[in-house]
């Protein structure tokens, strides 16, 4: 390709615009693949694992529940690592919880995933060691007798909010409490530990969605209004992928709902955020990252429409659990390159910028 | 908290020297960025990066010129050569501020911004949140490195280096306001001698970040020079993508909750599954 | 300026921001043109064509300082009848001899008075023309009488001024654009600014480089300059001369105290084995009795007392037969040339680079090869000290290493900072540096290498007759530290001199030529008056004011403008208050102002010399060109030049079209070399485009003390060849391409960098194209980045005063691609050198 | 506020007390006159200092400002310029053009740790260009050659030799080479030189170094003593 004059007009992607050498204006994000986009598709499932896990708990799916928290665990944890695996300096991991920032989504995020982390790894071991036979009856017994405490929490939950957030911890305090003398004291932690992530789970789920909006990424930062239902789609398709996938399929309903649901969400999302984004979403159509997003498309609504039915089929939930699995992991993907890309392009920086600029004179520079 | 320090940039006389360049990697002992040749006019640093904190632009244009012996070649005939030395802006409202983590990035008392090397633990999130592509990690070394305005020289009383071997004073260094001051009186100056294309870059604090610590006097669109048109600072959206991605999340949540809900299967054990057909 | 001295540049943006109007001329659109008002592209090599326009245009529109033409320069003055200009005899002046390719100078004298005869002290022929050159005269100015003839109504047909306008009657607008590429309109525009901007309340300013200085022409380039700004009356006053600015730290100072050929410290010419049988006949024969080098037996004696001591007496004519003596060029190349012959068995090359800096490298390179010791000193490994390992020949195959017999002592050198000592820079300005730390492992300073190499060969000295004059040399230095370090401070003390009463001296108006004075170099002298190392004074300039004297010293006599007596009126008076800088004070009965007036400082403006007269003495108090033997400047030259008393339009050795002003192409005296090591490119079209190099911010000379620094290699990585867009598409090359560049004497490649700021100019009609190439790259040399050695490109072939080579101007081809690697390119040069 | 950090009102700073003075001692000042580090907020000191109360949370919990001072880590409190910390500054020239730009050079524990331009100079202001901005990499950089070096006659690689060695080596081929080029006459003239010994040096020697050149080839009788100035 031709060396493009600096300050010289080019023909840019839907304008002339004019750069220095063609060199983007922004840097391009740092984070590496596989790392991070295979993180924002295990905060996602773990999250959602998370959500399923309490209210397979809470419904008395205990097969279910099992599952989601385990997954939910895993998701947390390995997604942990993955991110500090992430860091130039990873020995430098716990400075993230150093200060509390509510004005950096990553400091809120690492404050977020370490609760998630910690709750559903201490929600898994408890119902990991209730599987050993001195506990499980007590534990099993425990977990019916609390599931009847908390409908009263999660109701407040569902009535949404912060001041009802707070409410089911309250509400949760107390339907340990209560039955805390009638099981082991593991179970309880754990169910406590498991009703907290009901917090923790879709905020892991979805904060992802602002950690990469809340850049000067075009394609990222203008998309932030459909993002997080982006994420919380893909999210909810990939945990819903894995709990059907590892859950009898007699007690795996729910999973594959949530995975329908979420599939639909996702497919919906990403459309209007390309939507609206106009020239600025050019890049989640094109090149790798349009390749990835179209096969996240097809893979996310094949999964869906088969989850509709994979009940019925071993096979058949086999196929739904990995096409969404592939499709939530191609999303993630295809996202991250999108955003590479846009950053990697002046034009997606300059063109919204001059246009803003041109449309309302006199405003920005003087001159 | 001390006056507010910052860097005017004025292009108008800039002379493409590059001390600024060698004289910030001196003082900060930053590493070499490598040996290429871009064939970018003189500019073979290219931009702004973790080893390179102040970058000067080489930019060639051409004008109609009236050349009537040259007129064999007078239309690619260069006759205004812009040269600009690039800095971090250490924005009133930071991105990279705002998003660190760890704190490792914070405002000094001189209400500039700073990396702290001993904190850092090399997230990368500053990177892409810099509307100007200023921050950068370092390969090898993993942490994020920016300008600092030579935070140690100015805790001894010192203007940072670059602008001290600055030979023609194109990068000046003081209080803020004093240089706004100055910055409007140039370009004034610089209009009413015909060159109407003077403006200033990053001084307005009702701009998109809040105007920047280190702005400039640019004779053409800040585009040309490599800087954005129009900065904002990605965080300002930051409430409404919070209610937006809490939305999410609780549409999530109750998602879920609905699924199993419609599942029926309140009820303990729920045999019933309606999607489980 | 811009480009390559950044921080001088700031006071041209001062006076820009002050309303002064910058003009920069150039074959390329450079940093420094980005920052002027208007820029004017020119070919290479044509410079003397636009400012002798300049002249025309103010000789043919009366623009000039009349008053201070006709009482400060030889305007009036009459040449004698035998004179002839290029006018007449198509592009030589009367005097050439064909055969010896010299000028016999004696026609160009002034009209003889009655009782003296014409030039009295020129001798004719080949001899002179040698002799005009750089081993005579040094700084000091040829003989001229006193008070010759004159016509101060600048009539006379034969007066300077006449002279004058008749020989740049040719040199028009029309003129500068067929010949240099610049249009009338910008021309006109220069031509209005520079005379408006001149007179008594203004002054105008030029500032050269060796873009002025490389050309067969170089010193009748500065000439050009000199007439213009004498007759604009700009010379000698705030704001106006014409300023050199050198290149090195101390290149000044290295031609003050010279380590050059024809010179000894202070501009006093080296003895000539032809010319100087005996000290008084040296005295008799280096210049007028009139004007301060009338004082040079003061200045000779006091030298030879300072090396000699108690060896040196009057009986013994101050040992001036100690001195070598030349028998004509013995220059750099000629040096080479001599070690290619194998007359020159060892070479020091200290601090320098000749086998990456010097021109025709590869001539370089076999001489060095064909050596039987080479010392060479630097902080790195410069390809001088490497070449026999890995120099350019051996890929060639023309050498092998095995075969080089040459034995290499590389010793590394002291830093700036490990030594302490004086550097003079571009304003004559001494300035001490202090030492700041000992040099590490075997670095040692130069003084410590020369002093104990001293001692060491001194040591080896038989009885004999030719030890003497090393033998009886004062070589007695205190000094201190491990490393025995000489003092610094003793040598510069040395330097300025010693009076009877053994106390430094304070002004070279105090040494005597009776042996009682002993003085290094008579122009340093006063830089350690009253026992102080003056060159030291570190007065913060904001405790004085813009003149700044109290901050180093400036030669002579901490004077900060030379000839400042111009910027006075005949009669003592600033020319403006704007302009005033020094004058006559009547009450206080001498001359004050803001500098050290250069002048006797208490002649009145109107003292008249007696009859016979010596030395200042006969200066009137209205001379303020106190060096030359009338006091004048200098319009037209009557002796001292090799190549005729005024500039004329020449073409570079190599140029691709012809002189359409005189049938006589390149300048007649320039110096080549008839030897296979120093090929020329023939005319005609295998090298149909003009080279010039130059430097770059980024990089110092050859790149020794660039290159191997990270932080300036980066900046400027690799080496890369400016051309026109036209050129490069019609040569197929894109913007970072290859591209090989070829003369006749070496083949480079370099990357291309494809730029508007070098324009194709129309010349004669024709579209020419320039290329440029920056000429810091080496193979080598400790340098983190490499580059084929451009210098290499460029002929042997010298300007005859000065002997500096034609580095700014010459032809080459173009070839897209990388060039040939070994045996291949030397089948290449040799289609191009016969093909 | 103002008076606690220098106020650098012209764009160009005063330079702290090391710019003043010869190169001798300068005074380790802890921190320059008119900052009181406690009020200027650099340093903290949170009551309780252990290990956690010194982290930011905690700080931040106590109403310190976590994009400010809570933030800061103690290295950050301690951060000065190196520049203080020197044992010596010498007042220098760049070595590069002729400019004559002034410049300070710092060292401590005999290292050069600064170089940079000297304000007080009526020519430079205190500024540099690239390459005097450069010049503590010129004295420093690894690639710098600091043992003498030794090629034989038709010799292919360097060996090493003896600094004194090398001298009293030279000095014999002085000596021996003038002795065998020597010239009493040429061309029916008297000449007392010697062409076989020939010199080249840089313009960035010192006056003083040029000096002695120029005195001991003269005394000795090689007239081809030559310099950059020429090139």
């Amino acid at each position: 390709m031709g060396q493009v004059k600096a300050g010289t007009a080019v023909e840019g992607r839907d304008a002339e615009f004019r750069s220095y050498y063609g060199r983007p204006v922004i840097k391009p994000p740092v984070w590496h693949e596989p790392h991070m986009p295979t993180y924002l598709y295990l905060g996602g499932m773990s999250g959602v694992s998370s959500s399923i896990a309490v209210m397979a708990r809470l419904t008395g799916n205990p097969r279910l529940a099992r599952t989601a928290r385990l997954a939910a665990a895993a998701g947390a944890s390995v997604g942990a690592a993955l991110l500090a695996a992430e860091l130039g300096r990873p020995e430098r991991f716990l400075n993230m919880l150093r200060v509390f920032k509510p004005t950096s989504p990553m400091s809120v995020g690492s404050w977020i995933l370490a609760a998630q982390s910690g709750l559903s790894a201490a929600a898994a071991s408890a119902d990991l060691a209730g599987l050993l036979p001195a506990a499980g009856g007590a534990a099993r017994l425990g977990g019916r007798r609390g599931a009847a405490r908390l409908r009263g929490g999660l109701g407040a939950a569902l009535l949404g909010g912060r001041r009802s957030a707070a409410l089911l911890g309250g509400g949760g305090d107390t339907g340990i409490l209560g039955v805390a003398e009638d099981r082991g004291f593991l179970g309880v932690a754990g169910d406590a530990a498991l009703l907290a992530t009901a917090l923790t789970g879709p905020l892991t789920a979805t904060y992802t969605a602002v950690l990469i909006a809340d850049t000067a990424v075009p394609a990222w930062h203008e998309a932030y209004r459909e993002l997080p239902f982006l994420f919380a789609g893909s999210a909810m398709a990939a945990a819903g992928a894995v709990a059907m996938l590892a859950t009898p399929r007699a007690q795996a309903g729910p999973a594959r709902a949530v995975a329908a649901v979420g599939a639909v969400v996702e497919t919906a999302a990403g459309t209007l955020m390309e939507r609206r984004l106009g020239m600025v979403g050019r890049p989640y159509r094109e090149g790798r990252a349009g390749r990835l997003m179209g096969t996240a498309r097809m893979l996310t609504a094949g999964g869906g429409l088969l989850a509709a039915v994979a009940g019925r089929s071993r096979v058949l939930t086999a196929l739904s659990g990995l096409a969404l699995t592939a499709g939530s992991l191609c999303t993630r993907f295809g996202v991250l390159e999108a955003g590479r890309a846009s950053a990697a392009d002046p034009a997606y920086t300059i063109v919204p910028q001059r246009d803003r600029l041109d449309a309302v004179p006199g405003e920005g520079l003087q001159g | 908290m001390a006056e507010r320090m910052g860097f005017f940039t004025d292009t108008s006389v800039c002379i493409g020297c590059k001390a600024c360049e060698v004289a910030c990697k001196e003082w900060n002992q930053l590493p070499d960025d490598g040996f290429v040749f871009e064939a970018t006019s003189y500019d073979n640093t290219g931009m702004l990066g973790a080893s390179t904190w102040r970058h000067v632009a080489f930019i060639e244009q051409s004008r109609p010129v009236q050349l009537p012996s040259a007129d064999d070649g007078a239309e690619d005939s260069v006759d205004r050569w812009l040269m600009a030395s690039d800095v971090c802006k250490h924005c009133t409202h930071a991105a990279c501020l705002d998003v660190c983590p760890t704190g490792a990035l914070f405002r000094t008392e001189f209400d500039t911004v700073v990396v702290q090397s001993d904190i850092c633990n090399g997230c990368g999130y500053c990177v892409p949140a810099c509307p100007y592509g200023v921050i950068d990690r370092r390969e090898g070394d993993g942490r994020a490195w920016k300008c600092t305005m030579c935070y140690d020289r100015q805790l001894g009383g010192l203007e940072p280096a670059c602008a001290k071997a600055c030979p023609t004073d194109s990068i000046q260094f003081g209080p803020l306001d004093e240089l706004r001051e100055r910055a409007e009186e140039r370009v004034a100056r610089l209009r009413a001698d015909g060159h109407e294309e003077a403006r200033l870059y990053g001084e307005s604090p009702s701009d998109g970040v809040g105007g920047a610590g280190a702005f400039f006097l640019l004779l053409d669109e800040p585009e040309v020079y490599g800087l954005p048109p129009d900065p904002v600072v990605t965080t300002r959206d930051l409430p409404a993508m919070w209610r937006w991605a809490g939305a999410a999340a609780l549409s999530l949540a109750g998602t879920v909750a609905l699924a199993f809900l419609k599942d029926g299967s309140l009820r303990r054990g729920g045999r019933h599954h309606r999607w489980g057909r | 300026m811009a480009e390559c001295h950044p921080v001088g540049f700031q006071w041209v943006m001062e006076a820009k921001a002050r309303g002064a109007r910058v003009f920069h001329v150039d074959p390329r659109f450079t940093r420094t043109s980005a920052l002027a008002d208007r820029y004017l592209p020119i070919r290479a090599g044509s410079d003397i064509v636009l400012l002798g326009a300049l002249i025309n245009h103010v000789l043919e529109n009366g623009l000039d300082f009349r008053e201070y033409v006709l009482a400060y320069t030889n305007a009036a003055t009459i040449v004698s009848e035998d004179f002839r200009d290029t006018e007449d005899l198509d592009g030589l002046f009367s005097g050439w001899d064909p055969d010896t390719a010299t000028y016999d100078p004696r026609s160009w004298a002034y009209a003889s008075t009655e009782e003296q005869p014409p030039a009295e002290h020129v001798e004719g022929g080949r001899r002179h023309a040698e002799a005009a050159g750089p081993e005579t005269y040094g700084a000091g100015g040829a003989a001229a009488h006193p008070s010759p003839q004159t016509d101060p109504t600048l009539t006379h047909p034969r007066c300077v001024y006449q002279i004058l306008r008749r020989h740049f009657a040719r040199y028009t607008p029309e003129l500068v654009e067929r010949l240099c590429g610049i249009p009338a309109a910008a021309f006109a525009e220069l031509a209005e600014a520079v005379t408006a901007n001149s007179g008594r309340e203004r002054t105008t300013a030029w500032v050269y480089s060796v873009g002025w200085t490389q050309h067969t022409v170089g010193a009748q380039y500065i000439r050009t300059a000199s007439i213009l700004q004498l007759l604009l009356g700009n010379m000698g006053r705030p704001g106006g001369g014409i300023m050199a600015l050198r290149g090195h730290a101390s290149i000044q100072g290295s031609t003050d105290i010279p380590t050059l050929f024809n010179i000894l410290p202070g501009y006093l010419a080296m003895p000539h084995a032809h010319r100087h049988d005996n000290l008084e006949h040296y005295l008799e024969r280096e210049g007028g009795e009139t004007g301060f080098w009338g004082n040079r037996r003061s200045y000779l004696v006091s030298l030879l007392k300072a090396w000699w001591g108690e060896a040196a007496t009057e009986d013994n004519d101050y040992c001036f037969g100690h001195l070598p003596r030349l028998t004509g060029d013995h220059g750099h190349y000629t040096t080479v040339m001599g070690q290619i012959d194998g007359t020159v068995k060892g070479y020091f090359v200290i601090g320098e680079n000749p086998a990456v800096g010097s021109s025709g490298g590869r001539a370089q390179r076999l001489g060095l090869a064909n050596l039987d010791w080479l010392v060479v000193r630097d902080l790195t490994l410069v390809e001088t000290a490497t070449f026999w390992r890995d120099g350019p020949e051996l890929e060639t195959g023309e050498m092998r290493t095995e075969d080089i017999g040459t034995e290499v002592f590389f010793l590394p050198a002291a830093s700036h900072v490990e030594k302490e000592g004086t550097f003079t820079n571009t304003q004559r300005l001494l300035q001490w540096r202090e030492k700041a730390l000992d040099p590490p492992g075997d670095c040692r300073s130069d003084l410590w290498f020369y002093y104990h190499l001293g001692k060491l060969v001194r040591r080896r000295l038989s009885d004999d007759e030719i030890d003497r004059p090393p033998r009886e040399l004062t070589w007695d230095y205190p000094e201190h530290g491990a490393h025995r370090e000489p003092s610094a401070e003793a040598v510069l003390r040395e330097i300025n001199g010693v009076g009877p009463d053994g106390r430094a001296l304070s002004s070279s108006t105090q040494l005597r030529a009776d042996g009682s004075t002993t003085c290094g170099c008579w122009i340093y002298c006063g830089v350690y008056a009253d026992e102080v190392n003056q060159a030291a004074r570190r007065r913060p300039r904001s405790e004085q004011d813009v003149v700044a004297p109290e901050w180093g010293w400036a030669w002579p006599a901490n004077r900060r403008i030379l000839y400042n007596r111009a910027s006075a009126d005949p009669e003592g008076r600033p020319w403006s208050e704007r302009k005033a800088y020094v004058w006559w004070d009547p009450e206080r009965g001498e001359w004050t102002g803001h500098d050290v007036p250069d002048c006797e400082i208490g002649k009145p403006p109107d003292y008249l010399p007696p009859e016979g007269a010596r030395a200042q003495d006969a200066l009137a108090g209205t001379d303020p060109f106190i060096m030359q033997s009338d006091g004048k400047g200098w319009l037209y030259v009557p002796s001292g030049l090799a190549d005729g008393p005024l500039p004329a339009h020449y073409e570079p050795h190599e140029s691709p079209v012809a002189n359409i002003l005189y049938g006589q192409r390149a300048n007649p005296a320039r110096r080549t070399y008839d030897r296979p090591e120093s090929p020329y490119n023939r005319p005609g079209p295998l090298f149909p485009y003009v080279l010039t190099t130059y430097r770059l911010t980024e990089h110092h000379t050859a790149g020794g003390m660039s290159r191997p620094l990270a932080y300036l290699a980066e900046l400027q990585p690799e080496l890369f060849c400016e051309m026109d867009p036209r050129l490069a598409a019609r040569l197929g090359l894109g913007n970072g391409d290859w591209a090989t560049i070829v003369t006749s004497r070496t083949v480079v490649e370099a990357r291309v960098l494809v730029t508007g700021r070098v324009r194709p100019l129309r010349v004669e009609g024709r579209v020419i194209h320039q290329i440029g190439l920056p000429y810091h790259w080496g193979w080598g040399g400790g340098g983190l980045v490499t580059g084929d050695v451009v210098n290499d490109l460029m002929p042997l072939v010298l300007d005859p005063n000065v002997y500096i080579q034609e580095g700014k101007a010459m032809t080459c081809d173009v070839r897209p691609g990388r060039r040939p690697r070994g045996r291949a390119l030397l089948d290449l040069l040799e289609t191009y050198r016969h093909g | 506020m103002s008076g606690r950090v220098r106020r650098v009102s012209s764009g160009r700073a005063r330079i702290g007390p090391a710019s003043r003075g010869t190169a001798a001692t300068v005074a380790r000042i802890p921190h320059p006159p008119g900052i009181d580090p406690e009020k200027a907020g650099m340093t903290r000191v949170v009551p309780g200092s252990g290990w956690l109360a010194r982290w930011p949370v905690i700080r931040q919990l106590k109403g310190e400002d976590p994009r400010g001072s809570a933030a800061r880590s103690a290295r950050t409190d301690a951060l000065r310029p190196r520049t203080e910390r020197a044992d010596k500054v010498a007042r220098s020239v760049c070595p590069y053009c002729a400019v004559g730009c002034g410049q300070l050079v710092y060292v401590e524990d005999g290292r050069v740790t600064q170089i940079e331009g000297d304000p007080d100079s009526p020519i430079s202001r205190g500024r540099l260009c690239p390459k005097g901005s450069a010049s503590k990499q010129l004295v420093t950089h690894p690639g710098r050659q600091t043992r003498v070096l030794y090629r034989r006659p038709y010799g292919t690689e360097w060996e090493p030799l003896d600094l004194d060695t090398a001298m009293e080596m030279i000095a014999d081929r002085v000596v021996r080479t003038r002795r065998e080029t020597w010239e009493q006459t040429c061309e029916g003239r008297v000449v007392r030189r010697t062409m076989g010994i020939a010199g080249l040096g840089g313009a960035t020697l010192d006056d003083e170094e040029n000096y002695l050149m120029k005195k001991l080839y003269t005394a000795l009788g090689a007239v081809q003593i030559e310099n950059q100035a020429r090139i």
